[in-house]
């Protein structure tokens, strides 16, 4: 058989799972979660398949496409349900389905007591399912269509504990700050309808010079837009703190390794037209360049392990924008860096998790403390990822990150020189609030007091079944940057694609690398002072403005709500009251005014015989002077 | 001659209707299985017309023609269109679904008189309003499309103004004046603009002679039938008003609220998702068709109409605290969307248009209809009496989930292909409407979720506590709605293919083309 | 009979008896009319003669049989052709048989069968002293509450006079709108007057104000018709003679030979044109048009509700029948005068109608009000001017009658200890007590609104139709918004009927006789059966367009 | 003498008919005022009938006498049975019915 027509099947296997465990009802609660982990592993197996094939082929035939059928036929708008496998999307198709099973393996087990378990793997399914649709598709519609599934999924899953009001909020709050995102991918998809006729990868790309740069460039914002809310760089960050509501394998694999991810292959992925937008392209990088120090300033000032983590990942997301938005010199190293990410970030979460398994879900880094001895295992492979993070010489972030600084670099002119220097700042701060984690939680002494209930938490290391992921998952932290770079292996796999250029940078690759370590090592050495040395305060000191401030994500989210939220009930308030009195008054009034019209009118009816006979004689006399007022005129 | 296909259909539920009001007040049972029987009978045949249609043949097909009055030059004449093939589809399809909701709605709660039969009343008026429905769809004659358009206002105005929901809050009396209030704000509404497009009806006849929609789109194509633009401006007006007011477009729209929040879930189905596609279906085909040139002149306003009742629908929507409100605003939006595709005069606007009617009648359907289980368990539409529904009745808030995303117009859902032809049939000619007009999608995820955070999720309410979940009638009203949701947002070539055709020649009856892409880049 | 044959009597008596030529009548063709004014004299025969307890019976029976027989006669006219082809001028000028006055005289007379059929009702109001009583009072001459009246209602009396007197009302009403001279026109106006002023005061129950209604009716009645007669006075001082030809012939100014005492008058428009406008307005004042139209509430108010049921629907169609005859045969002419003229009345009418009868509270004033209102509606037909003009007024006309006289109908059924249950409060939940009573009335008061389906629309849209096409479009669109004013009011009775629950002392709806059901059954028939397949009526009104002149 | 004097004779009587059927309470009265205004219609009637030189006018005179008289018979056995009720002939105290 021809590869091509298993494409279809790495979707539909995800998919399956999700119709059979959501409409499956009770009678699966048994064994509902393995249907879902096996369902997401043979999806990860066809994968592995398809990887094989891919690889057999030689670079420039690496493209397979699969059409099914045709989905919305109209004159002249043509849109196809085909599917494109090439490199680009294998990559994340491996990614996805790879880590998307161990941290479905992980949830059986960290989910074990939630009665609703069986509907949790169904939704994680139908994420897996979405996501590559989105990857899959060979034209914006259908991405389209996978873009808000995924956000579908992530809201249904933030929400799950949907009985705590801050879940719900969240959830909501995730979906419609995607939304906004959503309406720059659909206005994208206009434009690119209106320029070019079609919306199909193909043509488009390979017309894209055609275009006018003014269109071109609209397009590229209005996909910048759509980037910026699913991977949460500012101005549309502030849903990703909250979405931590949700249960920890959700945050591990939808808003760290992969869905977050998205709005970096949307860029990539739309490289051809970025590359004929400078303009555009230059905004990419600002947006990447303020949100990784956004994300990393926040990052140190939170106590929540997760809102930390979270934070840390709209930075490293910024570094792949960043990247993303160097063009040719950078696409490669966004994608080396998504995928080394994709490792290490859904390790520490998953370490997060096992923590707070173990801590009866207490999230507050405060009250914990000296858990190396109690959780090893949790300890090694969390302390692995935050090696990897930190970009430590040799581990996976170091190769990645540095090939995105150098980039930023090699961008020349001053551009070039700001968004590097952004950069570095930014790997000091990130080894900074990662030490900071890692000492607060795995050393010094122990911060936990018993909770209002009077259980004394006893930390303890989670089972096989969740300690098992988090291994691989440091594994691949620890080699995959090496496996990458060494003779350019990524580089080659992905050039046909994305095509790659070496900039000129004005530091030598060395000399980067030599900033960078340096910059690691005043991140880390600030962070030893401040947390190793002292004792940790068990409530958060007053601490300083820009403190208070990281820890309110920079007020962005106060701003939301004083302009947005209350503006808009404002607005809202405001037009119900116009509606009722104004619109709906209007009609209403002509009513009651022919109402008293009619009842001025009755009194002349005063049941008087000789006004009758007035009226009558008035009439008469009208009568004849108009018949002869006529015959005058 | 071959057999009155057409006739059939509406002289079905007709019939039904009559028979079913004929029911001994003692028999309600058999009165509501007899009224089913009837619809689901008219959905078969409303089948065979489907398949007897021909996208490919020619534009009015299973055409009949018999004199009727010809003193005023009215023929009784049936055809159908692609389009009207479509929404004759639905309408005998939601019918049943409608009747079933609505199975206790009208259980008479206290035993007056004996004569009293409110129940064979409830579902022969249903019955009555789908064959006037029907035959408006299929009427290719001016005059008899203009009489049902209006008789069907009366067993509407009943079905309003009779029957609402039980235990409201303010106790019985309140509740039947607020009803009077709905019903009667919904006939005069509907009445002033049906007067005033009796006006522009003579108008025409005076001005055309006749009323036969063929002959004088015919006369009006060959130049034989000229009309002073002043003329055709005033006529298209006098037709536009009437429909606008029926859709309803900004600013006409206040009694829409009103009837959708006093009466029963399925008859504000019934008023949404069925009677008011009349409005819209008349503006592509009498508007359009009638006084292409007019239409073409007055489009700037109605899009900019449009556009207002998109956003302001979804806003005020967002400000409601009545489930049933809310979805009447969410429905003004909606409108808009399908008036602003009509009026943008491009293939994908039109065929959008069209495709936006039927999902849209599917998916208000299932949201409205399951809303309306949820007040009959609480008996209460404010939508702060619930809250953790979710918990206790999972698959009624799972289904209430479907109904909000496929309002919302989730892709995968079939309301998403439609919204988006829409928009993209909008944005090719007047880009900046297109965009404004984006911001609906927004809006509409925002009323939707605020609604399912407030009824469905957080802490269980106490008086939710008990709330049973989805009975299996009700499932079976449910489900197929949202099998239909999700097959027509895979695959709307079905439909498409029904209505391209006819959309292809209401475009060449106002004479224009798409706009041409400044690159041609498609195969 | 007619002023010129009069006048050749005079003139020829000095000589011998033997060469009086006899007057020629065609007796065949004014069959109809001769029919019910002989029926009428028998009957007050038969009050003469025929025993009390009998009288009822014979009087219905006789009134019956002479009705059906002149409906009979002008349908075998119509048959013959007399209504287009042999269309022509009958009793040496004094009546016209042709297309239009065939149409009304079979309308006026069915109207009157359905009436008679009320009038006869006898099982709505409770038995008095084991004696079946109809709508009508014991002894008119006795005063309300005296013991002469009890003793009357002890006795079991019951005014039969009222059925001859219906049918000489139905006589005069069959003359008006064929009169084709104006003194005719006169003698048929208080004809068919004179009895209605009596009948209006023989009300049962709430005899004061039926006297009063009657009053009123007569006083200003006979005022109006003052004015017609020196209307006519003046016109005849204008053109030399009363008959409707020679009158047209000397506006239009085809006279052959003009003496100069003819020259001397015609050459003063002012008689002319005064002399219109009071006829006219005689004529406005039967239709109850604005501003004639006061005394409409007060009489239909009053009177006893068959009556009024009778009055609403027979004196508008002859009404309106020698309106269109003077306007379209007499004033041709001066249609430049008129016109106007009429707008101007139409307007006010149709407004003035409506939305007084938004406040009304009493349901027979709001019927009364209402049918201001289609008086408004059809003079914008008559206003057309044209042959469609003619022939949708005589379709208004037709289809109007029965909605009118079966409406009233279903108000006699609804009663409580006071007799019928006029004030609109006592309707409330009528709907949920005899669904079918106010379904029926809710047919009614659609087909008053004009909701298509009913014969109301088709009414309204051939006028509508018609004046448009006369160039009237203006009146049309006033037309339209004032039936909008005046769907409110109609929908506020259905509301009430439906949707407001039912007072616990609220009225009880009586089983009638066959009689009343019949008339409502018909008029229940009509109503649909002309809005959903008007065609044929529509070609009998439309080949009945045309005057013969 | 010129005849056209006898028509302002008429229109005057006929006006202050009307006037006195506009001011006048009793009905009695009130009817004959109207009474009065028919007999200027008549004396119209003859006048015009002399000037034209044909007798329509005199004989329709004479028809409207018969009609008079029938309406007086009609009215005043109305306006009787009124008065007996009410003790009053005043057209304003019959006035139940209005607005």
């Amino acid at each position: 058989m021809n590869a091509e027509n298993l494409i279809a099947l790495l979707i539909a296997a995800p998919l399956l799972g999700a119709a059979v465990l959501l409409v499956g009802g009770r009678r699966l609660d048994g064994v509902g979660h393995w249907i879902g982990t096996l369902l997401s592993t043979t999806s990860f197996v066809f994968g592995v398949i398809l990887f094989a094939d891919l690889l057999g082929k030689n670079p420039e035939h690496r493209t397979l496409m699969q059409h099914l059928y045709t989905w919305v036929p109209v004159a002249g708008f043509q849109a196809d349900v085909t599917f494109r496998l090439d490199q680009l999307s294998m990559t994340f198709v491996l990614l996805i389905t790879g880590v998307g099973s161990l941290i479905h393996l992980y949830s059986v087990g960290y989910m074990e007591h939630d009665e609703r378990r069986r509907r949790f793997f169904g939704y994680l399914n139908l994420f897996l399912a979405a996501m590559l649709l989105l990857v899959l598709a060979d034209n914006y519609l259908l991405l389209y269509v996978g873009w808000e599934g995924v956000g579908l999924a992530s809201y249904l899953l933030i929400g799950f504990w949907q009985h705590k009001p801050s879940a719900a909020t969240a959830a909501k709050k995730a979906f419609i700050v995607n939304r906004v995102g959503d309406m720059g991918l659909s206005i994208a998809i206009m434009l690119m309808f209106a320029t070019f006729g079609t919306f199909a990868f193909g043509p488009v790309f390979a017309h894209a010079t055609g275009a006018s740069e003014g269109k071109l460039t609209a397009i590229g914002l209005m996909l910048l837009l759509a980037a910026c809310g699913k991977s949460a760089q500012v101005p549309l960050q502030s849903w990703l703190g909250d979405a931590m509501e949700g249960p920890t394998p959700v945050s591990a694999l939808i808003h760290a390794a992969t869905m977050v991810t998205a709005g970096v292959y949307l860029i990539v992925r739309s490289g051809a037209i970025f590359n004929a937008a400078p303009d555009a392209q230059l905004v990419v990088t600002v947006v990447g360049a303020v949100t990784l120090l956004f994300g990393a300033i926040v990052g140190c000032a939170k106590d929540d392990i997760k809102k930390a983590l979270a934070g840390s990942t709209m930075s490293q997301i910024g570094y792949m924008i960043l990247a993303a938005g160097l063009g040719p010199i950078g696409y490669v190293f966004a994608i080396m860096h998504l995928v080394t990410h994709g490792f290490f970030k859904a390790g520490l979460f998953l370490g997060a998790g096992s923590v707070m398994h173990g801590m009866n879900d207490e999230v507050d880094m405060r009250k914990y403390g000296g858990l190396r001895t109690y959780m090893p295992v949790t300890f090694i492979t969390f302390g692995l990822g935050y090696l990897a993070i930190i970009g430590f010489p040799g581990l996976s972030g170091f190769f990645s990150k540095d090939k995105i600084i150098e980039a930023a670099f090699a961008k020349g002119g001053t551009e070039g020189w700001i968004l590097g220097t952004c950069a570095l700042v930014g790997a000091a701060i990130t080894a900074f609030y990662m030490t900071r984690v890692m000492l607060m939680t795995f050393f010094g002494e122990k911060r936990w007091q018993p909770d209002e209930h009077g259980h004394e938490p006893h930390p303890h290391e989670s089972p096989k079944v969740m300690t098992i992921p988090m291994i691989v998952l440091a594994v691949g932290s620890v080699f995959a940057g090496g496996f990458f770079s060494i003779g350019d292996r990524f580089l080659h796999w992905l050039e046909p694609i994305t095509g790659h250029s070496e900039g000129n940078s004005p530091l030598s690759a060395a000399a980067v690398t030599g900033a960078t370590m340096v910059c690691l090592i005043i991140g880390v050495g600030i962070a030893y002072l401040q947390y190793g040395r002292r004792p940790v305060p068990a409530v958060a000191p007053r601490g300083s403005l820009l403190t208070r401030a990281a820890r309110r994500d920079l007020l962005q989210d106060d701003f939301n709500h004083v302009v947005l939220v209350r503006g808009g009930e404002h607005l809202t308030r405001s037009l119900v009251y116009v509606d009722h009195t104004l619109v709906d008054g209007v009609v209403n009034g002509t009513a009651a005014g022919f109402g008293g019209l009619s009842g001025r009118l009755r009194k002349l009816q005063n049941g008087y015989a000789r006004s009758y006979a007035v009226s009558m004689f008035g009439g008469a006399a009208l009568l004849v002077a108009a018949t002869l007022l006529m015959r005058a005129v | 001659m071959s057999f009155p296909l057409l006739t059939a259909t509406a002289a079905l539920p007709a019939v039904g209707a009559v028979a079913t009001a004929a029911v001994p007040a003692a028999r309600r049972t058999a009165a509501k299985w007899l009224a089913l029987l009837v619809s689901l009978a008219t959905l078969v045949l409303a089948i065979v017309v489907l398949v007897r249609f021909d996208p490919g043949g020619a534009r009015y097909q299973l055409t009949e023609s018999h004199p009727w009055i010809a003193d005023f030059g009215v023929r009784y004449e049936l055809g159908v269109d692609g389009i009207a093939v479509a929404l004759l589809a639905l309408t005998a399809l939601l019918i049943p679904f409608i009747i079933l909701a609505g199975w206790h709605d009208a259980d008479p709660l206290e035993t007056g008189s004996r004569r009293w039969r409110p129940t064979q009343g409830f579902f022969a008026l249903i019955l009555a309003v789908e064959a006037m429905v029907i035959i408006s769809f299929e009427a290719t004659d001016v005059f008899l499309f203009y009489i049902f358009f209006e008789a069907m206002l009366i067993p509407m105005y009943f079905l309003i103004g009779g029957f609402g929901d039980r235990a409201h809050a303010q106790g019985e009396e309140a509740a039947s004046t607020q009803r009077s209030y709905a019903a009667v704000k919904f006939l005069l509404y509907n009445l002033v603009g049906g007067l005033i497009m009796l006006a522009a009806v003579i108008g025409l006849y005076v001005v055309a002679g006749n009323f036969s929609l063929q002959e004088i789109a015919q006369a009006r194509a060959n130049g034989s039938l000229h009309m002073a633009t002043s003329t055709e401006r005033w006529l298209f007006l006098g037709f536009f008003f009437a429909f606008a007011v029926k859709a309803p477009l900004w600013p006409l729209h206040t009694w829409l609220p009103n009837a959708m929040q006093e009466s029963t879930a399925p008859v504000a189905v019934l008023i949404t998702a069925v009677v008011d596609k009349v409005g819209t279906f008349a503006m592509l085909r009498f508007c359009l068709q009638l006084f292409p040139e007019a239409s073409k002149w007055a489009t700037p306003v109605i899009l900019v109409l449009a556009l207002i009742s998109i956003i302001y629908g979804a806003l005020l929507a967002v400000g409601q605290r009545d489930i049933k409100r809310l979805v009447a605003y969410a429905s003004i939006s909606h409108f808009g969307f399908i008036i602003l595709g009509i009026f943008a005069m491009t293939s994908q606007g039109q065929s959008g248009a069209t495709l936006y009617m039927v999902n849209h009648g599917i998916s208000t359907a299932a949201l409205m209809l399951v809303a309306g289980f949820l007040i009959s368990r609480r008996g209460s539409r404010l939508i702060a009496d619930y809250g953790g529904v979710q918990k206790v009745a999972p698959v009624l808030a799972g289904t209430f989930l479907i109904g909000g995303l496929a309002t919302l117009s989730l892709p995968g859902l079939a309301p998403f292909v439609s919204e988006f032809l829409v928009l993209v049939g909008t944005f090719t000619r007047y880009p900046a409407i297109g965009i404004v007009a984006t911001f609906g999608i927004v809006l509409a995820a925002l009323y939707t979720l605020v609604l399912y955070q407030r009824t469905m999720t957080g802490p269980v309410k106490p008086e939710v506590s008990a709330m049973p979940d989805l009975k299996a009638r009700e499932l079976v009203v449910v489900a197929p709605l949202i099998v239909l949701l999700i097959f027509l947002g895979v695959y709307p070539k079905p439909v498409t293919d029904i209505v391209n055709p006819a959309v292809k020649q209401t475009m060449s009856d106002v004479h224009k083309t798409d706009p041409k892409p400044e690159v041609e880049a498609a195969k | 009979m007619s002023a010129t044959a009069v006048h050749s009597l005079w003139t020829t008596a000095a000589e011998p008896i033997s060469k009086i030529p006899a007057p020629k009548i065609e007796y065949g063709q004014l069959s109809p009319t001769l029919i019910v004014v002989g029926a009428a004299l028998v009957g007050i025969l038969v009050e003469a003669f025929v025993p009390r307890k009998s009288r009822y019976y014979a009087q219905v029976f006789v009134s019956a049989v002479a009705l059906c027989a002149a409906f009979a006669a002008v349908v075998a006219l119509a048959a013959d052709g007399y209504g287009t082809t042999k269309a022509h001028i009958a009793a040496m000028g004094a009546i016209a048989v042709d297309g239009p006055s065939l149409f009304l005289q079979g309308t006026i007379l069915l109207a009157g069968l359905l009436a008679l059929f009320t009038f006869a009702e006898r099982r709505l109001d409770p038995e008095a002293h084991g004696n079946r009583v109809d709508s009508f009072a014991a002894q008119a001459a006795a005063v309300p509450g005296s013991d002469t009246e009890k003793a009357a209602v002890k006795a079991g009396f019951t005014t039969t006079e009222v059925f001859p007197l219906l049918l000489f009302a139905v006589a005069g009403m069959l003359v008006f709108p064929s009169a084709n001279d104006l003194l005719t026109l006169f003698v048929a106006l208080e004809v068919f007057s004179l009895p209605l002023y009596l009948m209006c005061a023989l009300a049962r129950r709430k005899r004061l104000m039926s006297q009063e209604a009657a009053v009123k009716y007569f006083l200003l009645g006979a005022f109006a018709s003052a004015f017609t007669l020196f209307g006519i006075a003046l016109l005849y001082g204008y053109a030399g003679s009363v008959s409707y030809a020679t009158i047209a012939q000397v506006v239009d100014g085809r006279v052959a030979n003009i003496d100069p005492a003819l020259a001397n008058t015609t050459g003063n428009d002012a008689l002319l044109l005064i002399g219109a406008a009071m006829v006219v307005m005689g004529l406005l004042f039967k239709v109850g048009a604005v501003p004639f139209h006061m005394w409409t509430p007060d009489v239909y108010q009053g009177a006893p509700t068959p009556v009024t049921g009778f009055m609403a629907a027979a004196t508008k169609v002859a009404a309106f029948g020698a309106l269109l005859r003077l306007l379209y045969v007499v004033l041709p002419g001066m249609r430049w005068d008129w016109r106007p003229v009429m707008w101007g009345v139409a307007i006010i009418t149709m407004l003035g109608g409506a939305i007084v009868a938004i406040t009304q509270t009493d349901i027979k004033r709001l019927l009364a009000y209402s049918s201001i209102a289609h008086a408004g509606f059809i003079l914008a037909g008559v206003i057309a001017t044209s042959k469609d003009g003619v022939s949708s007024v005589l379709f208004y006309l037709a289809a109007y009658s029965f909605v009118t006289i079966g409406a009233f109908a279903v108000v006699t059924l609804v009663r409580d200890a006071g007799g019928e249950a006029t004030h609109l409060s006592k309707w409330a939940g009528l709907g949920r007590r005899s669904p079918l009573v106010a379904a029926v009335f809710a047919v009614f008061l659609l087909a008053f609104a004009g909701i298509p389906l009913t014969s109301g629309f088709a009414g309204k849209f051939a006028v509508f139709k018609a004046a448009a096409e006369g160039g009237a479009a203006p009146l049309v669109v006033i037309g339209v918004i004032s039936s909008a004013i005046a769907a409110f009011f109609y929908i506020r009775v259905i509301v009430l009927m439906f949707f407001s629950e039912p007072k616990p002392e609220g009225p009880t709806v009586a089983v009638p006789s066959p009689l009343t059901m019949a008339a409502i059954g018909v008029g229940v028939a009509v109503t649909l059966v002309l809005g959903v397949a008007p065609q044929y009526f529509l070609n009998l009104a439309s080949q009945a367009g045309v005057f013969v002149r | 003498m010129n005849p056209v004097y006898y028509l302002y004779l008429a229109a005057l009587l006929f006006t202050i008919g009307a006037t006195g059927v506009l001011i006048r309470r009793n009905a009695i009265v009130v009817f004959m005022c109207i009474e009065l205004m028919l007999n200027a219609c008549n004396l119209a009637f003859v006048v015009f009938s002399r000037m034209h030189g044909n007798l329509d006018g005199q004989i329709i005179a004479f028809f409207t006498m018969v009609v008079a008289a029938a309406e007086v018979v009609v009215g005043l056995a109305i306006i009787v049975s009124l008065f007996r009720t009410r003790h009053s002939a005043s057209v304003d105290d019959a006035s139940l019915m209005k607005l």
